[in-house]
């Protein structure tokens, strides 16, 4: 066993140091991405700052991750609520099916959407096209995480709100959502990162403004721009690492909060 | 207790529960006094929690009459009915801090702050967690979570309070203190409790009347010592404590039953004895451990006596409890003896007289 | 609520329209993507059945996804059991970092992966690039997966086995092993499907052998092909489903050995 | 039992553990002899498990030695130790049916499938489940679950069985029942087994001998009847049952100890009511509430008497408790009565006049 743990370590230290080489590089005061280092620059960073047109694509991206997160935590929660409450024909399928955006190959969801808005309904393809897309991709995953938290919602905590006197929509808004609310904010991280990093359907669906993404496709044509990626990268996984400890925080406080036992699983 | 000419607070007519093709209750006829301690004791599965979530308004009545304080409830929803619960896993919102929990249900009776602090000051001293209304939910202990859920029902004041086996949650010493404070504070609040339980020790100490109920359906209503010394049928005698039961032939003899108990002999019983009704014919007796006796070296005693060998004992401290195979009867019977000082506790194998008074025997019919 | 309600639904059944078109084009007897429908037609999934390319696209994204798969899990199984048995410094941020990659945009990903192969190892691109790329992406949820079944295994079901007898090594063969089975089941499908789908990194990392992605990315340039496309998507849904399905059947078992209640949670 | 003079077969001799700063067991020292019933009881968290599982070889002790069968257990891991254990969560392996999970324990043994074929349904007889040997391990009751742990335990024959809480998940009617198989079990087989509880009653039904143990330490190691009747400390004698407390004064006097009791007056008691030691001065008296009767309508009786008012009822149906505030002592005590034929329960506020016998006091030094 103990062998087997170190070559373990061994490989997933080699498998992650591509990410580890990111800021290595970020800092590098050389365009070629080469050992050995030449110097330490923040250069990268600052022509980051000064590139107008990554600042739109880092806007346009922001907005569309924000009414992702939104709409399909939305969605949801009225459907994991329904799932938790209500019992209808065939609701198991149903819930399943809603899961099957998880597990198809994005470039068939691309392509589809693609066709559906251009050919079928002849839209123009904007930033609410790719909203729409997201969306659907994103919204499994909320429903996902929302489930569990509404299962986690003791029902006779709703039950005494009724029978002190609150209606059924007072009870949801005092008591219902208070208790979710940790699922909910996950759900709003999880989707926004999902959105933000999101790139061939964007890829298809992009009209005049690209996403963050599709404008680093776009600077891969040009090997002197290498490091400003490498520079980008490393925020990038900056801010991943502090939207998953938000959401750590969170699923812990919601674990706390609903009396659970701390099982330890992430999403 | 109400003055005897009111009218019961509660009546149940009729009341029949379906979930699909389960039938939960199974027409149920009930009264329940303004003021009256109430419990609901059967084993679990038995409707007893189906029944007081009926009253509260969490379940409507498939079929059947629910009156309260004199309205019918049908149609009526849990929030606009006056009654509150305790929950048997106490429901404390776990956002909400002690104070925020027990304010809950004061929300929309329009009172001022300073009324509103009064009020859920009062209710927490009354339980006994004065001081405790900045405490965070998840603080609190199980005894402190139920005296918060009790607090918060009782806060507004309602007609009854039904709680939905409050105790099971809590540890054996926390259990016998919170039962004797739930019997103080309905004394004290004169508000009807209804309690829902599955322990009949609990039942009987707490209790003004009973229903004991199997599959459904009640099978008896009576106040604890009747129900105890008296029960209606071998079940709920069995339900309700332990009981000894040998076959025995009755017959009816005017007034009195003379009953020929196998293998022990004659004993002539009252009808009162006879609390399902007085059998004729084959029938057995039954008789509680506590009201047999081992006889010591010597002793004598008015009662009758039978000879027997001890087959197995347990010692329990306050008392020994002993299985005791007497001669001619099939199978052993159990007694208690209460351990005073200089009675010695005897062995497996001993050999023992055991003697009872004819009047401690309740005859049912088979 | 009611109107709300219904309003999501009608909101979901939009959403989700791009993939039941899937099927209704797979069908249609046309090469223009278009209502009116014009004839019902096996021929584009004959089309895919006569064309050796998307074979040897197919043969390939198989084998990479495989590979992935029990690579991953095996990862995963050291990471998660080193989490729930032992406790070592700085457990938890090290237990976290390893969760970056699942936030991470795969374009990122994919670009510093390119550089370290090529640039700074030198190596070919081959199949076995995409496989250790693959791995990284989706050791992540292995170790989120299988981190929940082995915190569900009952510490005292492995003392018990000690007790009676066994050594470490026989109780985690005879004990653990068989009670994480479901999560590493759950694990191998999902990294499974994730290497299938995945198509940037394969797309930078891709040698002579495109990945099934990388081959409909190519296919894109010829609109007559669009109605194959159509119809290879069709059978990637029916495959999602069926994954989803066998899935779910293993993790609702693994809830119910454990002896737990189902929280309804999908991952 | 063991013969006299055959070494214990367990020995702990100043058995330390800690975790971290926390001190979980504190110098032990105990002895257990071969084929004892043997329990450790105590409040949770006082170390009665660590105590099992340090026995077990699932912890190793920090200091001190523990000698198993004349052996010294440092370094011996726990499948290399003569002991089995039954999990307080039965830890029946999901994924094996009843027979798998029984024959576990005999797969190195080197047994033929008919030795091994009927080594396991000899255990699963033993423990009344002939014929469960092909039941899915989920579709087992609790009930069920822990007699297959017990015969997954015994079929390998250790020489201690060791039981930790193995009764606390029943529910009552089947906890009495297993209380009553686990002894008639440990007498069959004659092994050695060791029990960890914080239930008093179970410890005293069961057990040859109990270990009290409050945080770490043991308290008391004695027989059932001698812990109940004489125990060493007051903390031990609440533990254990119920016990009335009165403040008084000891003046030892050769032999027998003279005590002034505030409100009650003087008693001469011996020197073995002083289990924890003869005190001088200021001291309490202890007596447990069988221990005392109230006396009705013109009963006498030859021991002390005390008038008071009866302040608290409660009715268990076989017994009576009530709290008696006494002239003179400041709280209430509390007694139990045996409800016989004829022998009324009187109610709050009645007047009541108790009596006792000083040979029932015990003595304990403040």
């Amino acid at each position: 066993m103990k062998g087997l743990r170190i070559y373990a370590l061994a490989y997933l230290l080699f498998l992650y140091a591509p990410i580890l080489l990111l800021p290595l590089f970020a800092f590098n005061n050389s365009t070629i991405i080469a050992f050995p280092l030449s110097g330490f620059t923040f250069g990268w960073f600052v022509e980051l700052w000064e590139t107008p047109a990554l600042h739109a694509a880092v806007k346009n991206s922001l907005l569309i991750a924000v009414a992702t997160a939104v709409f399909s935590t939305l969605l949801g929660i009225c459907a994991a609520r329904a799932g938790a409450k209500y019992e209808f024909p065939l609701k198991r399928p149903i819930l399943g099916l809603i899961m099957v955006p998880l597990v198809l190959p994005e470039i068939i969801v691309g392509v589809s959407l693609l066709i559906v808005v251009v050919q079928l309904l002849d839209w123009q393809l904007s930033t609410w096209t790719i909203v729409a897309a997201h969306t659907l991709i994103c919204t499994p995953f909320s429903i996902a995480i929302l489930n569990g938290a509404f299962q986690n919602v003791d029902t006779s905590l709703e039950e005494a709100a009724l029978d002190l006197g609150e209606t059924p929509l007072s009870t949801f808004r005092l008591i219902t959502l208070p208790l979710v609310m940790p699922g909910v904010i996950s759900s709003l991280l999880i989707s926004f990162t999902i959105s933000l990093d999101e790139f061939i359907i964007a890829f298809f669906l992009t009209g005049s403004d690209p996403t963050m993404p599709v404008y680093i496709w776009g600077l891969l044509r040009f090997p002197q721009k290498l490091p400003a990626v490498m520079a980008l990268g490393t925020l990038l996984v900056l801010l991943s690492i502090i939207l998953l400890s938000i959401a750590e925080y969170f699923r812990r406080r919601g674990v706390r909060r609903a009396g659970l036992k701390d099982t330890g699983g992430f999403l | 207790m109400s003055t005897p000419n009111a009218p019961p607070l509660i009546q149940l007519s009729d009341v029949d529960k379906y979930y699909g093709d389960y039938h939960a209750l199974r027409s149920v006829t009930l009264d329940i006094e303004q003021g009256e301690f109430f419990s609901l004791l059967g084993p679990s599965g038995c409707g007893k929690t189906t029944l007081l979530r009926t009253i509260a308004g969490f379940e409507d009545a498939s079929s059947g009459v629910l009156m309260l304080g004199g309205e019918n409830m049908k149609g009526v929803p849990a929030n606009k009915r006056p009654t509150n619960m305790v929950f048997q896993s106490y429901a404390i919102f776990p956002h909400l801090n002690v104070f925020e929990n027990v304010a809950f249900g004061l929300r929309k009776k329009g009172l001022s702050a300073t009324e509103k602090d009064t009020k859920v000051r009062d209710a927490l001293a009354m339980v006994g967690l004065d001081g405790y209304g900045d405490r965070a939910a998840h603080a609190l202990s199980g005894g402190q979570r139920q005296r918060v859920a009790l607090a918060r029902a009782l806060v507004l004041q309602p007609k009854v309070l039904l709680l939905d086996e409050p105790l099971s949650a809590l540890d054996k010493k926390m259990r016998e203190q919170m039962q004797t404070e739930l019997r103080r504070l309905q004394r004290q609040v004169g508000i009807t409790f209804i309690l829902v339980t599955h322990d009949q020790e609990e039942a009987l100490i707490m209790s003004d009347r009973i229903a004991v109920m199997f599959e459904g359906e009640i099978a008896q209503v009576a106040a604890p010592q009747t129900l105890y010394r008296r029960p209606a049928s071998q079940k709920i005698a069995n339900f309700i404590g332990v009981m000894n039961f040998m076959p025995a032939t009755a017959t009816p003899a005017g007034g009195v039953v003379n009953v020929d108990i196998a293998g022990l002999g004659i004993a002539t019983l009252d009808a009162d004895q006879c609390p399902g009704g007085v059998p004729n014919g084959a029938a057995h007796v039954g008789i509680r451990p506590e009201m047999m006796s081992l006889l010591f070296y010597g002793e004598t005693s008015t009662a009758s006596v039978a000879q027997g060998v001890i087959e197995e004992q347990s010692y329990y401290g306050d008392m020994t409890y002993y299985d005791v195979r007497l001669e001619g009867v099939s199978d052993p019977v159990t007694l208690s003896m209460k351990n005073i000082v200089g009675r010695p506790v005897l062995e497996r194998g001993e050999a023992a007289r055991v003697s009872w008074d004819p009047r401690a025997l309740v005859l049912f019919g088979n």
